[in-house]
């Protein structure tokens, strides 16, 4: 066995181990791609309104 | 003169030193995230006295667990601090404190439910601790659920910056009742099943204060970018705004 | 005296009125116009202290209404959109637990001639609930007359009324003016107000002008 | 009070809350199973958990219909101070919701095979509690005014915040069930609870209706 499957092998716990990062690590980075794409939607959204109230203004 | 103290209260300013805050955070919980993980799986024993190699679950574990009531008393600060100085960002930081605190309780519950499996044999036990972190998360629902219940921002930000006071003042007396139901022999129910006190590792201590640290500087990350978009998203009509989109095109 | 300085309100995203001004003596009337959605009820709520203002003072005598607090209260009479009677309980039971809440010491005649005044004569010991939309409306106005606050604000007091009940309500805020009282009303109906010192407001303009 | 006679006339609220106390209380046999030894290790908690449902239950309407007629405004625009309504609301909830069930607690006991001395513990922990249940829900009632779906929202706030009481209301009706005698403990925390709340509920309670009424 390699040092790196002993490694995650964890002593025979690298399922609660390694289940428990793994969430850890999911949720983290799941929150900060959900943010950023609020973030991008809103903008996109916001800027829409602009251009559509400049339309507006210009007519 | 004396310095302009509110000046960083206003959205407008606020949005921007966030921007650059960010980045500095970000970095920062990479950093101690890699060094405290190294620290304590490659210069640590993998066996404790009684625990095998699961005890590592503990890094995550009680950085989660920390950041979830540190958290809830920020909430409630910036909660309390909206409802003093009447400025809106300071509720714009409480509500977005909420989904973040709420994510650390579950994370909290789950690594400890990964490690009782392990420990006690059970996902479950109705340990004081364990049942105080599922009200936590109770608590954050109840908070998050009213602020989305409310139409009117105004509203739905002092209702909800109310009710996590109410939480604050309740929560000591809820965790206090938990761990002590019997008043007549209190003492006894307190469970030291976790490793902690004089006889842990120090190498140990030093992974999880840096993880710990590492989870709050995540905190200030995740934080930070909603509030800039609860910000964008509530200031949509001002001319700041308008302004700084027109300048991205 | 009551002074309006700086005052800005805005209702979830929007703002509706910003850095407002004005003030009101005794014995004068305050006209609050603008169209639907400029925040006159908005505004009529601030004054009376329903709704927290971002920003701005309103001062009852030169003192912070806020500061105030009951002793403010007890000088203000607000009827707004909704009447503000129990539809369980009869137009007199309605009207005195009113007067015992705003601390007045009326007696049951009065009480009896207010309503009769209203025009409610042999309708008092009915439960509110079997009345008409106007003589309900009338029932909360007689709140008015067992009163003695200084500071009446009205938001839309001529809505569901009659003509003759039109007139009274007129004559009954024409009385209170001349007594050294203030009063602050909106109204969508254009009403001839005859009561003395007439000021205007109108709100929704780009500047708010203080006639 | 203005409310008592608002609410004796509106006397069926008061048998549907009692008539729910008593269905819950009925249906945790049924479900459990009936033999006596495990209904007598879980009545008190579930007294207690269908105390709190039908406390909630009542809550909701607490100052709904004050606040769509208009007189919650007209209440606040009173020269009395705000708590002191609060108050006499909260009174009037728990006359009509609390108390009958500190009288119908021996039903319970009947049902569920306690013996004397628990039933009148039982008797005594739901009048320290039951205030507390109307004072501590009052604030949850205030901030949910007016809200769709406010009753489920009400009590997801408020429940968790139940936990202290139903933990030593139901904890010293079993102490006095397995025969302990020291019970001065849970009575003093209770009260201390009541306490707490007499002084702090009706202030927050008074916050919440301003912020809920503009």
């Amino acid at each position: 066995m390699s040092a790196i499957s002993e490694f995650f092998h964890a002593g025979g716990y690298g399922f609660y181990i390694w289940g428990s990062y793994g969430a850890a690590i999911l949720l983290m980075v799941g929150e900060l791609t959900i943010i950023k794409q609020q973030y991008r939607t809103i903008l996109k959204r916001l800027s829409r309104m602009a251009r559509m109230n400049a339309a507006e203004e210009d007519e | 003169m004396s310095i302009n103290w509110f000046k960083y209260s206003s959205p407008t300013t606020f949005y921007p030193l966030a921007g650059k805050m960010i980045p500095f955070f970000g970095w920062l919980t990479a950093l101690l995230t890699i060094g405290g993980l190294y620290w304590g799986f490659f210069e640590t024993p993998d066996t404790l006295s009684d625990q095998k190699e699961y005890y590592r679950i503990i890094y995550i574990h009680v950085g989660a667990a920390w950041m979830s009531m540190w958290l809830y008393i920020m909430m409630a600060a910036w909660a309390l601090a909206g409802l003093v100085f009447q400025t809106r960002l300071s509720y714009m930081i409480a509500s977005a404190i909420a989904p973040t605190g709420a994510i650390a309780t579950f994370l909290a519950l789950w690594t400890g439910a990964f490690w009782g499996k392990t420990s006690w044999g059970t996902w479950w036990d109705w340990d004081p601790r364990m049942t105080s972190e599922l009200i936590l998360l109770f608590l954050y629902m109840g908070y998050m659920a009213l602020q989305s219940a409310i139409d009117d921002p105004r509203r739905a930000d002092r209702a909800a910056a109310l009710l996590a006071l109410v939480g604050l003042v309740c929560v000591p007396i809820i965790f206090w009742s938990i761990n002590c139901p019997n008043p007549n022999e209190c003492a006894a129910l307190h469970q030291t099943s976790k490793p902690g006190g004089g006889n842990m590792d120090p190498n140990i201590l030093i992974a999880m204060l840096v993880v710990a640290l590492a989870f709050w500087m995540y905190s200030f990350v995740a934080v930070l970018m909603r509030v800039r978009n609860i910000i964008l998203e509530r200031e949509r009509h001002t001319t700041w705004v308008n302004e700084m989109l027109e300048d991205k095109q | 005296m009551l002074e309006i300085t700086n005052l800005t309100c805005s209702r979830g995203d929007r703002q509706l009125f910003t850095g407002l001004n004005f003030s009101l003596k005794p014995g004068s009337l305050l006209y609050v116009e603008g169209r639907n959605g400029t925040g006159k009820s908005t505004l009529l709520r601030a004054i009376c202290g329903l709704f927290l203002a971002d920003s701005g003072d309103i001062l009852w005598d030169g003192k912070n209404t806020q500061s105030l607090a009951e002793d403010y209260t007890k000088e203000v009479v607000y009827l707004g959109h909704h009447n503000g009677i129990k539809d369980d309980l009869s137009g007199l039971e309605n009207l005195r637990i009113s007067t015992v809440l705003d601390g007045d010491d009326v007696t049951e005649e009065q009480i009896w001639n207010a309503l009769k005044k209203m025009g409610l004569k042999g309708f008092e010991d009915l439960p509110t609930k079997v009345l008409s939309q106007g003589q309900k409306r009338r029932v909360a106005l007689a709140r008015l007359l067992l009163n003695s606050s200084k500071l009446w604000i009205l938001d839309e007091p001529f809505t569901a009324l009659d003509v003759a009940a039109v007139d009274l309500l007129q004559s009954v805020i024409a009385d209170h003016i001349s007594k050294g009282g203030m009063v602050v009303l909106t109204t969508h109906q254009e009403v001839a107000l005859t009561a003395g010192q007439i000021q205007r407001l109108e709100l929704g303009k780009k500047k708010n002008k203080n006639v | 009070m203005r409310d008592l006679t608002l609410a004796m006339r509106r006397r069926t609220d008061v048998l549907t809350t009692l008539f729910f106390f008593i269905i819950v209380v009925s249906l945790f046999p049924l479900g459990a199973g009936t033999e006596k030894m495990i209904l007598m290790k879980i009545a008190p908690g579930v007294a207690w958990v269908a105390a709190l449902l039908a406390s909630m239950l009542a809550l909701e309407r607490l100052f709904a219909s004050d606040f769509a007629d208009g007189t919650l405004e007209q209440m606040l625009l009173t020269p009395q101070p705000i708590f002191i309504l609060v108050l006499g609301k909260v009174f009037a909830h728990w006359l009509l919701t609390g108390l009958p069930l500190v009288f119908i607690a021996p039903l319970v006991g009947l049902q569920y095979y306690l013996p004397d001395e628990a039933v009148s513990t039982m008797m005594l922990a739901l009048l320290i509690g039951t205030p507390i249940l109307s004072l501590v829900g009052a604030i949850g009632a205030a901030l949910t005014l007016g809200l769709r779906g406010g009753g489920i929202l009400l009590s997801l706030l408020i429940l968790p915040l139940y936990i202290p009481i139903m933990v030593y209301g139901a904890g010293v009706v079993s102490a006095s069930a397995t025969g302990t005698t020291d019970l001065q403990a849970y009575f003093s925390i209770l009260s201390g609870f009541l306490i707490l709340a007499l002084v702090l509920s009706p202030i927050a309670t008074a916050a919440a209706l301003r912020i809920s009424v503009e």
